[in-house]
């Protein structure tokens, strides 16, 4: 029962982080995976400011939601006005460092986390893990339905464009940039609010859940469910949280399976990555009509970018 | 024992949990008598905590062996359902979960101060008995009315050595080096508290990342303090490196640690250069008792080599007689298994004879008193230096 | 009258290789001007550092006097001067229409605030845009085309539409790279119609290409341009008769 | 309040250990400058360079020198096929930087997954003992270990600055890196020296390696932590500027030692990230000028 519901609960919140981060990844082109410094920012905000203010957990969570999305933007900010390739290492550097922070202070329980969290319904009553399941769900659906409506209509066809073709896009007169740190800011907003769902049920969190190699769990569902599509990292969340423990009843030697999930889930990226990189739900990638031009002397990058043409 | 660093994920946020039900118990002679009594064990065994989780297992596998070979618990063979938790807290969470509501287990063992805490809740809102047995975090005492150790705090063995290097080693002035994470940050208090208790003074408190490759900045404010001990607080797996460091920068004072510095590979990585290293362990060595020699033997017979972290699988080894004495009472009381007869049962009996451990006794506030067994190293060689209440 | 771009000193370093050296250069409204010159001479480039892709080492770039080196690749287009690209660079995920529709000074669906709070009013500006995308359209005569995808389309047409989409900026000065290569016939002849009637509304018109012939028709003044230098200037004739000018043009040209 | 030996013996043990970090930086910095490649599989690399040692010691009973020249040949060869095979599908795929991203990190990801599974995760020394001979200069005490890598590091430096510098391949590797069309019209194939830079990263990561395994335990996610320094300095010797990134990594470790007698130990880590972020703020274009 509660087995069922904890697994439940964390389809839907890898629902909302992996939705929210293709709107980051698979939408904006931003290279960050820093995803889950924000779920944790989100997570540590709630459960802190519920613990030492006594506010009512619902505001701990709308207060974690900000903190995520106003430490996104300053973390964006000052690395996107300069150059996209800034990001990827400024967000690391960021999850790190934040992290550190979180660790070597006392109130924030330090390496060994917080226990003793409140929970948001009452821990005892059976129905409130019902409840628990239902509100992660309709928080899920609700995060999906805020992506597809950003990625849909006049600001989707933008998003498209600059997805596209960025120079291009500029060249018309598109501020890109404002357009990535808003999404930006929008989808670690997203995470820190799954990350608020997360400590008030599971009651416990530490640093370590949220470094780096969390990010590739996350990376993975976007990209085998299918980067730039509205329901391909719901797919990813539920497949990839369903198949680990479909996998642990089948009682293989300890010894394999940590190490085997891990290969099978990053050889399964780059499978994908080779073979459908549009993910299990993409569609075919539009041709491009761009090809190599001989007296474009400049049209490469002063500085390099992730990937020459 | 300590939350060690942080591992190999697997990609998942509720990650691998692989549950073993030990094949041979249910196959053995008198399964008919008696229903089994079955428990979970939440250990790591994969990820780099492995070495010591697997150990534990192997030792607690042994020790349900000898229980369920000689006739189990009144009657009722032991059913062990070992979960991985990797030392990882959600991992742990995840295991425990499925070993409550899936395996629906009336009480489990576990390890690692990260874990044990992550798991309370769950014990303490399923009203499941959980029992540490290897965790030294001060908190593990005040996680809940369900959440109990088998395994002394720190402050038992780190106060001790304070003492010891005070007294014995006459040093009045003493320097820390610790791993930063909870139990390095945690013993490192205990001992400095415990040394300017005394009257000494802590020339320098310093810590490294488990995690880092460079130690230099660290170990040369330990030497600029110019202290007659210093006292390392590390895990098993950075304690050689950073006792290498000490000792290639200059440091060549007796070295105080934890029971993280009674490891074979420590003297076979850094040879003479572990001399003078006096390591506090809570289990008795070979040389006190007969039981441990023998287990001793057993592991040098079946794997060539003495386990990881002996002292802690030894605990490890003993839960299992602990968890015999619980089910004797409770079948004793005609109760049914469940967390709260367990917990009333363990509070009944308190004190344990155990094979490996000897006494332990469970206190009022959660904790558990101990002697310490202090180990010292001359010659790149492990020797007793002696017991002390 | 003052001119709508200037350039003056303009100088760019590429590793060894300078793609711009000391160009001085002024367009008029109303001017077609062609830019012509062996591959590598350094026109594109030169495109590339007036429209803001890469950064300028020394020199200014004026538009209608107000000095835009400084500026980003976004603003200067928000000031009214676009440019098209060799090649072509629509928007592959965008239909016709909507290549169009992203392609105005100031879009209003670029603010997600507006689009969350206020969609009546962006729904006015939408539909205002999307007349006039209309109405380039028809300029080039792919109303048809509008719903479909810009792959679906010939070469020829996909250049229509690319010349069609910087027109929706609506400002005074157009740099067109190589517009006409590849567009043959009816297309050719609607390009260069569009060009002539688009410089005739006040514009300064910039053009690299390679033919010839289409410089000589449409240009009133041709630079010929050379290891990222303009060695000379005057209508396409009299630069023809010159045959070092020719020499150094299609001896270069393999 | 420190005395003078102090400051002297911080500065030269982590001299010395910057040593490894130097190579890792540089490897990281070169790839990042001719194929302009984040090469977030760089991790990978030296995983898979420390095990082919390790095993070839430990299993085989290889003397360490003889392994090291055979994980030599392997890791340039790994880092070949990433190129060959890998980056050269997704360029031509137009994939562009997400691609490349997705495909670095996972990679490594993937890797260290492989190499826990064979050798799990618990840290492994290289060599049998990992003290070695201690000389006290003027009370600074100097290991075997500081000179061999200090000496071993300049030297690789230094050769890889004649070759970019001084012959016609490295010139022409300069050239694709600062514009590879360009270079391209001249003749130069682009493809063959984006490859040559892998290898050459591959020679300098296994090398970097070896110093690391026989001072300290290796385990497969210490790469990952390992790369995020590289990083680091690259940005802040300055993108596109090889061996500014490689100063830029000695200056870092030191302060970062050094750090250490003014501000709390346990805040040393965030050293990194601090230095990094001011820079990405202060100095887009990295400390020091860029090169060419």
């Amino acid at each position: 029962m509660e087995y069922a519901a904890s697994i439940f609960i964390l389809i839907g919140l890898f629902v909302i982080l992996a939705a929210s981060f293709n709107l980051i990844l698979g939408y904006s082109g931003l290279m960050s995976i820093a995803h889950p410094i924000f779920f944790g920012l989100g997570a540590y905000t709630s459960s802190l400011s519920v613990m030492y203010f006594h506010i009512p957990v619902i505001a701990g969570i709308l207060l974690g939601i900000i903190v995520a999305f106003l430490f996104s933007i300053a973390l964006s900010l000052p690395a996107l006005r300069i150059s996209g390739d800034y990001l990827v290492i400024a967000s690391m550097g960021f999850q790190l460092g934040v992290l550190q922070i979180i660790r070597n202070l006392d109130w924030t329980g330090g390496a060994g986390g917080v226990t003793g969290i409140t929970p948001l319904f009452d821990e005892i009553a059976r129905t409130s893990v019902l409840s628990y399941v239902a509100l992660v769900f309709v928080a899920a659906a609700a995060t999906v339905a805020l992506v597809a409506w950003i990625v849909t209509g006049d600001y989707g066809k933008a998003i498209a464009a600059m997805r596209d073709d960025e120079d291009a896009f500029k060249a018309l007169g598109r501020n890109a940039v404002t357009m990535k740190i808003v999404l930006f800011g929008i989808g670690s907003a997203c995470a820190g609010f799954a990350g608020g769902l997360y400590a008030h049920y599971f009651l416990f969190i530490s640093p370590d859940q949220f470094d780096l190699l969390y990010s590739a769990g996350i990376l993975t569902m976007v990209v085998v469910g299918g980067m730039g599509t509205i329901m391909g990292p719901v797919v990813g969340a539920v497949l990839l949280q369903v198949m680990p423990q479909a996998l642990s009843f089948l009682r293989l030697p300890a010894a394999i399976t940590g190490p085997t999930q891990g290969i099978m889930f990053t050889g399964l990226v780059l499978i994908f990555l080779f073979l459908k990189p549009n993910g299990v739900l993409g569609k075919a990638p539009p041709r491009k009509t761009d090809d190599g031009d001989d007296d474009d002397l400049a049209s490469v990058n002063t500085s390099p970018v992730v990937g020459k043409r | 024992m300590t939350t060690r660093r942080k591992f190999l994920k697997t990609m998942l946020a509720a990650p691998a949990i692989t549950s073993a039900h030990w094949a041979p118990f249910n196959s053995s002679a008198f399964a008919a008598d008696k229903e089994a009594f079955s428990y979970g064990v939440a250990l790591p065994l994969t990820g780099a905590a492995a070495p010591f989780g697997t150990d534990q297992v192997k030792a607690h596998t042994w020790a349900v062996e000898e229980i369920n070979g000689a006739g189990g618990a009144n009657g009722r063979k032991l059913n062990p359902i070992v979960l991985d938790t990797q030392a990882k807290p959600e991992v742990g969470v995840a295991a425990v979960t499925r070993l409550v509501s899936v395996d629906k287990v009336p009480m489990f063992v576990t390890a690692f101060s990260a874990v044990v805490a992550a798991v309370a809740p769950i014990a303490n809102r399923n009203k499941v008995l959980e029992l540490s047995v290897g965790a030294n975090s001060p908190r593990i005492s005040k996680l809940g009315e369900y959440v109990y150790t088998t395994y002394p705090l720190a402050d038992v063995d780190v106060t001790l050595l304070a003492k010891y290097a005070y007294e014995k080693l006459g040093a009045r002035r003493a320097a820390v080096i610790f791993v930063n994470d909870e139990s390095g940050i945690y013993g490192a208090e205990v001992f400095r508290d415990a040394f300017k208790k005394l009257g000494g003074d802590i020339g320098a408190f310093e810590s490294y990342e488990a995690t880092g490759t460079d130690y230099t900045g660290s170990v040369l404010k330990v030497r600029a303090a110019n202290p007659q001990v210093v006292h390392l607080h590390g895990n098993a797996s950075d304690t050689p490196i950073a006792l290498g460091q000490m000792r290639q920068l200059g440091i060549s004072v007796p070295v105080t640690t934890n029971t993280a510095g009674y490891n074979p590979e420590l003297i076979q990585k850094i040879g003479k250069a572990a001399d003078g290293l006096i390591v506090a362990t809570l289990a008795p060595g070979p040389k006190e008792s007969a039981a441990v020699a023998k287990y001793v033997e057993r592991w040098q017979r079946e794997e060539k080599r003495i386990p990881n972290n002996m002292p802690n699988t030894q605990y490890v080894h003993d839960s299992a007689y602990v968890i015999k004495a619980l089910v004797e009472e409770v079948d004793r009381a005609g109760k049914p298994f469940t967390g709260d007869t367990l917990r009333e049962a363990l509070l009944k009996i308190r004190s344990f004879k155990l094979p490996l451990t000897e006494t332990v006794k469970i206190e009022d506030d959660h904790t558990v008193k101990k002697p310490v067994y202090l180990i010292g190293v001359k010659d790149a060689k492990y020797y007793e230096i002696g017991l002390y209440e | 009258m003052t001119p709508v771009l200037e350039i003056a000193g303009l100088r760019k370093q590429f590793g060894g290789i300078v793609v711009a050296n000391d160009v001085n250069l002024a367009i008029k409204k109303d001017e077609v001007v062609g830019l012509i010159g062996p591959n590598g001479a350094g026109k594109t480039s030169l495109f590339n550092i007036v429209s803001g892709l890469i950064p300028h080492d020394a020199g200014t770039v004026i538009l209608n006097g107000q000095p835009i080196e400084r500026l980003s690749m976004h603003a200067r287009a928000r000031l009214g001067l676009t440019r098209t690209w060799q090649n072509i660079r629509l928007f592959p995920s965008l239909s016709v229409l909507d290549n169009l529709i992203v392609a105005p000074r100031y879009y209003p669906g670029e603010s997600i605030l507006r689009a969350a709070f206020s969609p009546g009013r962006l729904r006015d500006q939408r539909k205002k845009i999307t007349e006039r995308a209309y109405n380039q359209l028809e300029k080039v005569r792919l109303v048809d085309a509008a719903t479909r995808f810009p792959t679906e389309l010939s070469y020829g047409k996909q250049k229509l539409v690319s010349i069609a989409r910087a027109l929706m900026n609506d400002g005074d000065c157009l740099l067109l790279d190589e517009p006409i290569a590849g567009v043959e016939g009816a297309a050719y002849e609607a390009l260069k119609n569009v060009i002539r009637s688009e410089a005739k509304l006040g514009r300064a018109i910039c053009i690299v290409e390679h033919n010839i012939s289409f410089v000589r028709d449409l240009c009133d003044r041709v630079l010929f341009m050379f290891n990222g230098k303009i060695l000379n200037s005057g209508t396409m004739d009299e630069l023809m008769a010159r045959d070092d000018l020719a020499g150094l043009y299609f001896g270069s040209e393999t | 309040m420190y005395d003078l030996t102090l400051y002297t013996q911080i500065v030269w043990t982590s001299l010395a250990n910057s040593s490894y970090q130097v190579l890792f930086t540089v490897a990281f910095a070169l790839v990042l400058k001719v194929l302009g490649v984040w090469n977030f599989a760089q991790p990978a690399l030296m995983a898979a360079s420390f095990y082919c040692m390790y095993a070839a010691i430990d299993t085989f009973g290889l003397p360490p020198l003889i392994a090291m020249g055979i994980a030599l040949v392997f890791t340039g060869v790994f880092a070949y096929a990433i190129e060959t095979y890998a980056f050269t599908a997704l360029r031509n795929r137009n994939a562009g930087p997400i691609g490349f991203f997705i495909f670095t990190i996972v990679a490594s990801q993937f890797v260290i997954y492989v190499l826990t599974l064979i050798f799990t995760a618990e840290p492994r020394f290289l060599l049998g003992n990992m003290t070695s001979a201690l000389h006290i200069v003027f009370g600074v005490y100097v290991t075997s270990w500081d000179i061999a890598a200090i000496i071993t590091t300049c030297i690789l430096i230094a050769v890889l600055y004649f070759f970019l510098h001084y012959t016609r391949p490295g010139q022409f590797m300069i050239a694709v890196a600062d514009n590879a069309e360009l270079a391209e019209t001249y003749g130069i194939s682009k493809q063959r020296y984006y490859a040559m830079a892998m290898v050459i990263a591959g020679f300098l990561i296994n090398t970097a390696i070896f110093l690391l395994g026989s001072k300290i335990a290796f385990y497969p996610e210490l790469s990952l932590h390992m790369m995020l320094f590289a990083v680091a300095a690259t940005i802040i010797g300055g993108i596109g500027n090889v061996f500014g990134a490689g100063i830029a990594a000695v200056v870092i470790v030191v302060m970062q030692q050094m750090s250490v007698l003014f501000i709390g130990s346990r805040w040393q880590p965030l050293f990194v990230f601090v230095i990094l972020f001011a820079t990405i703020l202060f100095f887009p274009k990295g400390v020091r000028f860029r090169g060419s």
